[in-house]
């Protein structure tokens, strides 16, 4: 191991393990992370970063081991010593209220008062003040439900600096921004850290560790493998460290070979929650046998639009078909049994019954075909023999078909998800940010999967808030802002940056360039 | 028909039913379901009785507000610490209360059903209001108990919105998870919610004993734990709110007293007046109820 | 303590050396003691009997569940206890006693305010009956004298037929007695409960009061208790029912009872209990009207005064329906023929 | 594997723990009103179970309750709150007493079926219209269930009383009061008791005990609640639904059908409750006619963890708790209340027994699971239960 600064370290954690049922999360863990530098944490699904933050930071207690803190021992017995020494965490699902407003839920827990009363007016200006400082632009008294995933996470980091913390963790802070913002986060990290805080970074992404951290450490299977200077390697070399094997870091892709027009949408509006226009006007076509992106940051319509094509929201204006079959008014059954895989953006919310078994999960959706049932019963073993067969396809990683498709890993469940989806044998397959948040090779498998299905000639719609997916993916890519498609090109014909422009609606296409 | 005294009427007629769904509006921000309520007006109604009997109303309120919030105690033990469910819970209580209320019942006034008379308080007079004819009925021979329910209101509202308690309340009620992490502890929080919504049924049992009658009669709370529920609910989970619907229902029980009977509508049709309406009201009030968001779901820190 | 082993069928109990003492037994209905009203007084009849016949008589009481669905397996369990005679307190065990009274033809039986048909001298069953309605004509007419206002309330509990005869003798008496008087009436509610709630029978005396009633008789049980309630603060009077509310009232309320319907259940379960004990215990109906002072209306200290002016008018009408010139009437049609009969003004 | 035998045994001791501690609570309340436990509890147990007329009065008693346990826990698995059994078994036992008297001349094979359909029917339409509500107007299904309770007794008073009331009860004219009820039912809608059936098996079971094929039916009713949650497409629906509606919606299902189905089943269920006591017991439906069958259903599903075999025993609990109550009454004097008091301290005493008891065995098994795979390879996600099966 490297030694890097003078001094003590801030942090110090020697031989941390903490066990969960059935397999042991952190496994004898030495970490050291010197005063006011960004130190990355990197490692697959599943590694254990979360839950060695989650010690740090006192949600969970280690079964062994030892923290030192400056130097001296310390116990963190829970959160509240944590932020009493100054560790401060955004956790990777982000832990707010969206009831609660921006100021309620920053002041949360050390709410400036007097005799038991929220002191508001103290509190609004603390917090302004806050905003200034790092620069951070947020209006203190919108809910937070109305708020985009990227202020949200400002939200987040804002908890954590009112707090007074010396150290940041950002436990995977990028996966859901757009390319600018994650810009615009590294130059806030940048600003923390010349401010003299400590960062610790967890990211799945190996580019973006390079370019923020100033050292890098490498978890794997619950062990640490070892840290390194950023600058002092490379991409290829870091991910070899976490998997263990060379790793293909490109998608192998041929040429589409497109066929005729299976998803036509023509001149779409879709209405939100709040009762106000989330798609507007949007038109465009899916072939069979190519792979369209949707680009675009989280709340500009994606969700609004993708669940209006399945039938899970009202078409305000414009009509949709699949096959030539009109869809508008169909009822999601009918618009599935037309031929459609749908793989939901929130796998937990939309995707499965977390409490049923994995088996049970297998077949939902399918449950009512004559092949698994008829009214008076299910078909068990039919059932059965199907899951283990998705199983053994998609080479889901469990203990048991038997239990709760809750104890399986994210990555294992959005496998699930999808052997089903396709099981289905879909002429069209709609996948809503179909990776977000596995690890490299889930990633890689799920991709595979969809380029297979399109080789297949499928034709394959995928959303994602990751530009560089939507990138490698897609044979075309639209980009969607503010419920339009602003853009629509050839992924090979832009770069990084313009794609970034039309996302923050700074730049449009022509309205005629848009659906051709 | 005399509207001002009609409102009088309902005003004393919601005034249970009012604690009682304040009550409910803490626990449930906390994130705990209370059916018990019932049971815990049971039983404040019976130790108020037993309070004011033998040392006069404060007493009376002490003594319902202490052995309520003892029954809201056990709600809390059983369904925030051992996570039980909280329906379950409940609905155990209510049964317990019946059955503690006529043991107690018998054991210290020797009959199972009833107390002996109490005296309750002096009522009031609000002065000055008390001279307009039309809300002399309003304002005049008013229980101290009244005043404080409606006083409530306004105090809850500002403690569940303007206070650090009520801020921290909310949060446990709508992510404890979140909460946790902010160094908020869940679990006294949902204490306290469970056991000021005892303190409040408490005192909504009192109210019926001490005050409305002058003594205690069982089941004289006559499911009006429920009907707090319902108005809780109805009121959208805020103190306003289940001010709202309980004195609509309040209103909707006294008017139907004043709907002349003998006529062309057989009186069992009147007595219904009060559900129907309710019913009538919530379906034609189309919007969007918003619970709690961790209501109901007992916290338990994963990984520990 | 007592050492009664559960016995499994109908197998007999062993022979007692002493005479054995006459047991009595007693289902209450649900509710059970201390209701302060028909339950107390069925137990009140129990303890008087008791202190007079002290060791010759063993008494013991059962209380039905909430639902009340076991009243009967509750008069089995005593029958097969060999009770002498045991009490159903209420008409909902009017079906039960007639099953379980054939099942032990030598067990007696008191059904109280019951009526099974067919009964005989000779039957295991005695019906005991009031004539609630008698009772409650006397207290009309006392309300139709007393009333200032020419308005005089009444607050009964369920409408059943039970209550609508308390209401009908009252609507009768007090018309009889004062020809311009109105009669508002209102009923509680439509389950058991309505028994049970203070709170409207308060609401609804208030409200009567304020539509011009100054008089409030009420058959609502524990309900009167908010009947009673409201007139005093009020300074109104009201009438009682079944025993005499002016003695368990408070000090205060006292002046506002007029007086009370009394309806002498524990004299009738006394009564039935000595004649059972001096083996002359006889089957069939036995009514308390007016004339076997079953029913009537209660004078006391605190409410002589009151009626002080009127007593010889109360006098002369329970006369009159004792010589049977005066038929009360016991529900609506019979009360209609009633006042047509009456002499208009 | 020996090892979870283990926890097997402690799952299945936990209810009687439980019941153990509700006994000594129990016991110490009886000591305070001077009675000496052991003996109550003896004559209860003995008066219970050595009669034979008491074991059938505990089955005749549980049979209501397994249909309210049942109907209550149809709605909690789709995630619905009944709390409305209550009216909508009065309704039901008035729809069927309504053909059990109106309907005159049927062969039984035909009028005892449809007897029993309208009581179904009574409770369905009772539960319609807060579903309806609910689905279509977004109104909370506890409050217009709990309203519609209270306009039911109206309702039922109202239809009684004014509208069907028996007038043939010989009455003697001025005395005697009229019980406020329908006719009877016609001989042809009663249920017939299980009597001569036992009598094959040598059980003599005696007259005065009303046991009847509705605890047949009830059986066979939580069979079928059993293969109909677990084993058609529909109960798979109901429990997709139940836990995630979302979820299941994006699946195709449709919440707002399954909710009507769930909930319309739940009240025809509950409009079986009160059947047994009308047409085997009674005979007729009065004012009184039996309450809070549906109230203590709540109990028995949550206490039998809305399973048909959990709820089964817990009806069984809660009819053996009522006829205990019974004999102790009789023959030790102790007060219904104290009984009452027993049931509380057992509803609670059981939930956190079974509660505790459950996070222990959790516990054990994650400590074993994680020294069993400390030495093995770490990472790869095995589920709690993992390696048991
Ligand atoms: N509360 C828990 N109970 C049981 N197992 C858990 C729990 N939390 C995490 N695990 C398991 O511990 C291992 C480490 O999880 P952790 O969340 O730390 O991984 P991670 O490195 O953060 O992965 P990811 O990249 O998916 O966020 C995983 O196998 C996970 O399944
Ligand atoms: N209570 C639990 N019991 C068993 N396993 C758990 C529990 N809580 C979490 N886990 C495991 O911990 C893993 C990590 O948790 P986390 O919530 O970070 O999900 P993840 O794997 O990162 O997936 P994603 O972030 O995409 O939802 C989960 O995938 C799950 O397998
Ligand atoms: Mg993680
Ligand atoms: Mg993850």
């Amino acid at each position: 191991m490297e030694k890097t600064g003078a001094g003590v370290n801030i942090i110090e954690l020697r031989r941390i393990t903490k066990r969960f049922p059935g397999l042991v999360a952190n496994d004898s863990i030495n970490l050291e992370i010197a005063r006011g530098e960004i130190h990355a944490i990197v490692g697959e699904n599943g590694a254990g970063k979360s839950t060695l933050m989650k010690i740090l930071t006192g949600l969970y207690q280690p079964d062994e081991g030892e923290i030192y803190l400056n130097g001296n021992r310390v116990a963190i017995n829970g959160p509240r010593q944590a932020i009493w020494h100054g560790i401060g965490m955004v956790h990777q699902h982000f832990m707010l209220i969206p009831r609660f407003t921006v100021l309620e839920n920053i002041v949360l827990g050390s709410e400036p008062a007097r005799g038991g009363v929220l002191k508001e007016k103290a509190a609004r200006q603390l917090v302004e003040e806050l905003c200034r400082r790092y620069d951070f632009r947020l209006e203190s008294d919108t809910r937070v439900w109305d708020l985009s995933v990227g202020q949200q996470q400002r939200v987040e980091i804002l908890k954590v600096l009112y707090r007074g913390a010396e150290i940041l963790i950002l436990d995977e802070p990028t996966a859901v921004l757009a390319p600018q913002e994650v810009k615009e986060l590294f130059v806030n990290l940048r600003n923390l850290k010349d401010q003299g805080k400590t960062i610790i970074f967890i990211s799945h992404k190996l580019d973006e560790v390079l370019s923020i951290a100033d050292r890098i450490s490498v978890l794997r299977r619950g062990r640490m493998v070892g840290t390194v200077l950023a600058g002092e390697t490379d991409k290829k070399r870091l991910s070899e460290m976490m998997v263990g094997r060379p790793v293909l870091l490109k998608i192998d892709k041929q040429e589409s070979q497109t066929g005729q027009e299976t998803l036509v949408i023509k001149d779409l509006s879709v209405m939100g929650s709040m009762g106000r226009p989330a798609v507007r006007h949007v038109s465009f076509s899916v072939r069979a046998g190519e792979i369209y992106g949707i680009a675009g940051i989280e709340g500009n319509g994606q969700t609004e639009l993708i669940e209006a094509l399945v039938g899970l929201r009202k078409v305000h204006t414009g009509q949709v078909f699949i096959l030539g079959q009109p869809i508008v008014g169909k009822s999601v059954r009918e618009i599935k049994d037309l031929g459609v895989g749908y793989i939901p953006e929130d796998r937990h919310h939309r995707g499965l019954v977390l409490p049923m078994t994995v088996w049970e999960n297998a077949v939902l959706g399918l449950h009512r075909t004559r092949e698994f049932s008829r009214p008076a019963s299910l078909y068990f073993k039919k059932i059965l023999a199907h899951a283990e067969r998705l199983v053994r396809e998609f080479d889901v990683r469990l203990g048991s078909v038997d239990l709760p498709i809750r104890n399986l890993s994210g990555g294992n469940q959005q496998k699930v998800i999808l052997a089903r989806e396709m099981s289905r044998d879909p002429s069209l397959i709609i996948a809503s940010q179909p990776t977000r948040g596995l690890d490299i090779g889930a990633i890689e498998f799920v991709h595979k999967q969809l380029i297979k299905a399109r080789d297949q000639g499928r034709a394959v719609l995928v959303v994602s808030a990751d530009l560089e997916e939507v990138l490698s993916l897609s044979d075309r890519v639209g980009v969607i802002y503010s419920g339009e498609i602003v853009a629509e090109f050839r992924p090979q014909e832009v770069t990084l940056e313009e794609i970034g422009h039309y996302m923050l609606g700074s730049k449009a296409q022509p309205r005629e360039g848009v659906g051709a | 028909m005399d509207l001002s005294e009609l409102l009088a009427s309902a005003i004393r007629m919601s005034i249970p039913i009012l604690l009682a769904a304040l009550g409910a509006v803490y626990s449930e921000r906390s994130g705990v379901v209370n059916i018990g309520l019932e049971g815990m007006m049971i039983t404040g109604s019976f130790w108020a009785a037993v309070g004011a009997y033998h040392y006069g109303p404060l007493a009376g309120i002490l003594f319902a507000i202490m052995a309520a919030s003892l029954m809201a105690l056990i709600h809390a033990v059983v369904s925030v610490t051992f996570r039980v469910d909280q329906i379950v819970s409940g609905v155990a209580l209510n049964i317990l209360a019946y059955g503690a209320a006529r043991f107690a019942s018998i054991a210290l006034f020797q009959r199972a059903t009833m107390s002996p008379h109490v005296d309750g308080f002096k009522h009031w007079n609000i002065p000055l209001l008390d001279q307009v004819a039309f809300l002399k009925p309003l304002v005049t021979n008013l229980s101290p108990v009244i005043v404080l329910a409606f006083l409530l209101v306004p105090f809850s509202h500002w403690v569940i919105q303007r206070t650090v308690f009520g801020l921290r309340l909310r949060s446990v009620g709508e992510n404890p998870l979140a909460a946790d992490t902010l160094g908020i502890n869940v679990y006294p929080l949902r204490y306290a919610g469970v056991l000021i919504s005892g303190v409040l049924a408490g005192l909504a049992g009192a109210y019926l004993a001490i005050e409305h009658t002058g003594m205690y009669v069982e089941g004289m709370t006559q499911g009006k734990g429920y009907i707090a529920l319902a108005a809780m609910i109805f009121g959208n989970w805020s103190p306003f709110g289940a001010m709202g619907a309980s004195l609509l229902f309040g209103f909707a029980e006294s008017l139907s007293f004043r709907v002349v009977e003998g006529g062309a509508i057989p009186y069992q049709f009147i007595k219904m007046i009060p559900y129907v309406l309710t019913l009538v009201v919530l379906a034609g009030v189309l919007r969007k109820a918003t619970p709690p968001a961790a209501g109901g779901i007992p916290y338990e820190r994963s990984g520990e | 303590g007592k050492k009664e082993e559960p016995q499994s069928g109908q197998t007999p109990a062993p022979a007692p050396e002493k005479p054995a003492p006459f047991k009595v037994g007693l289902v209450f209905d649900v509710g059970g003691r201390g209701d302060l009203s028909f339950n107390d007084a069925a137990y009140a009849g129990l303890e008087r009997a008791q202190q007079e016949f002290g060791d010759r008589i063993q008494v013991k009481y059962l209380e039905p569940s909430g639902g009340g669905e076991n009243r009967e397996q509750l008069l089995r369990l005593l029958a097969e206890d060999k009770y002498d005679l045991i009490f159903g307190v209420g008409f909902m065990f009017t079906d039960h006693i007639a099953k379980v009274s054939k099942e032990f033809p030598n067990t007696k039986f008191g059904l109280i305010d019951g009526f099974i048909d067919g009964l005989t001298e000779a039957s295991n069953v005695s019906a005991l009956l009031f004539k609630e309605h008698e009772g409650s004509f006397l207290v009309g007419a006392a309300a139709g004298l007393k009333t200032a206002s020419d308005t005089v309330g009444f607050v009964g509990g369920m409408k059943i037929p039970l209550i609508e005869k308390f209401e009908a003798g009252y609507i009768a008496g007090a018309k009889y007695v004062n020809p311009k008087v109105k009669v508002v009436s209102d009923y509680i509610g439509t389950t058991g409960e309505a028994f049970k709630d203070p709170v409207k029978g308060k609401e609804l005396t208030l409200k009567q009061i304020k539509s011009g009633a100054d008089i409030i008789y009420h058959a609502s049980g524990a309900s009167g208790i908010g009947v009673i309630e409201a007139v005093t603060a009020q300074k109104k009077l009201a009438i009682g029912v079944d025993s005499d509310q002016s003695l368990t009232a408070k000090e205060e309320q006292r002046p506002y009872i007029l007086t009370s319907m009394l309806k002498r259940v524990d004299e009738a379960v006394y009564e039935t209990i000595r004649v059972a004990i001096n083996n002359e215990f006889k089957g069939g109906y036995t009514v308390f009207g007016v004339a076997e002072n079953g029913v009537g209306y209660a004078t006391n200290q605190y409410n002589e005064a009151m009626l002080k002016d009127i007593s010889d008018k109360l006098e002369e009408l329970k006369a009159k329906i004792i010589s049977g010139e005066i038929q009360v009437p016991a529900d609506k049609q019979e009360l209609a023929e009633f006042e047509k009969s009456l002499p208009k003004n | 594997m020996k090892k979870r035998f283990k926890y097997l045994l402690l799952e299945i001791a936990s209810p009687f723990i439980a019941i153990l501690f509700a006994v000594l609570i129990g016991a110490l309340v009886m000591l305070v009103i001077d009675k000496n436990p052991v003996e109550v509890y003896r004559t209860m147990f003995l008066f219970s179970f050595k009669r034979l007329d008491s074991v059938a009065i505990i089955l005749f008693g549980m049979t209501p309750l397994i249909f309210s346990g049942l109907a209550v826990a149809i709605g909690f698995k789709a995630g619905l709150f009944n709390i409305g059994i209550e009216g909508q078994y009065l309704i039901g036992t008035f729809l069927a007493a309504l053909a059990g008297f109106a309907l005159k001349g049927l062969p039984t094979f035909i009028h005892l079926p449809l007897v029993i359909l309208m009581g179904m029917l009574g409770g369905m339409l009772w539960a319609w219209l807060p579903i309806y509500l609910k689905v279509k107007r977004g109104v909370h299904e506890v409050i217009s269930t709990i309203m519609l309770n209270y306009v039911s007794f109206s309702l039922i008073h109202y239809l009684i009383a004014d509208v069907f009331m028996d007038k043939q009860q010989g009455l003697a004219p001025g005395v005697g009061n009229p019980i406020i009820r329908l006719p009877k039912i016609a001989a042809t809608a009663v249920m017939p008791k299980m009597h001569s059936f036992l009598s094959n098996f040598g059980i003599n079971l005696p007259q005065h005990v009303y046991l009847n094929w509705f605890l047949v039916l009830a059986l066979l009713m939580a069979v079928g609640y059993y293969f109909l949650v677990w084993r058609t497409p529909f109960g798979y629906e109901l429990r997709a639904v139940g836990h995630n509606p979302a979820g299941a919606e994006t699946a195709g299902i449709k919440p707002g059908a399954v909710f009507f189905k769930a909930f319309l089943l739940s009240g025809a269920i509950a409009g079986l409750t009160g059947l047994s006591d009308l047409l085997s017991y009674f005979g007729y439906m009065d004012l009184d006619f039996p309450r809070g069958y549906g109230f203590t259903g709540i109990a028995v599903a949550l206490i039998g963890k809305n399973g048909p075999l959990g709820i089964v025993l817990a009806a069984f609990l809660f009819a053996f708790l009522n006829r205990g109550a019974e004999g102790v009454q009789a023959f030790v004097g102790v007060p219904m209340e104290t009984i009452v008091i027993l049931q509380g301290v057992m509803i609670l005493s059981i939930v956190v027994f079974s509660s505790v008891m459950g996070r222990y065995i959790r516990q054990q098994e994650k400590k074993e699971a994680a020294l069993g795979s400390a030495a093995g390879k770490p990472g790869v996600t095995v589920g709690a239960q993992g390696g048991v099966k």
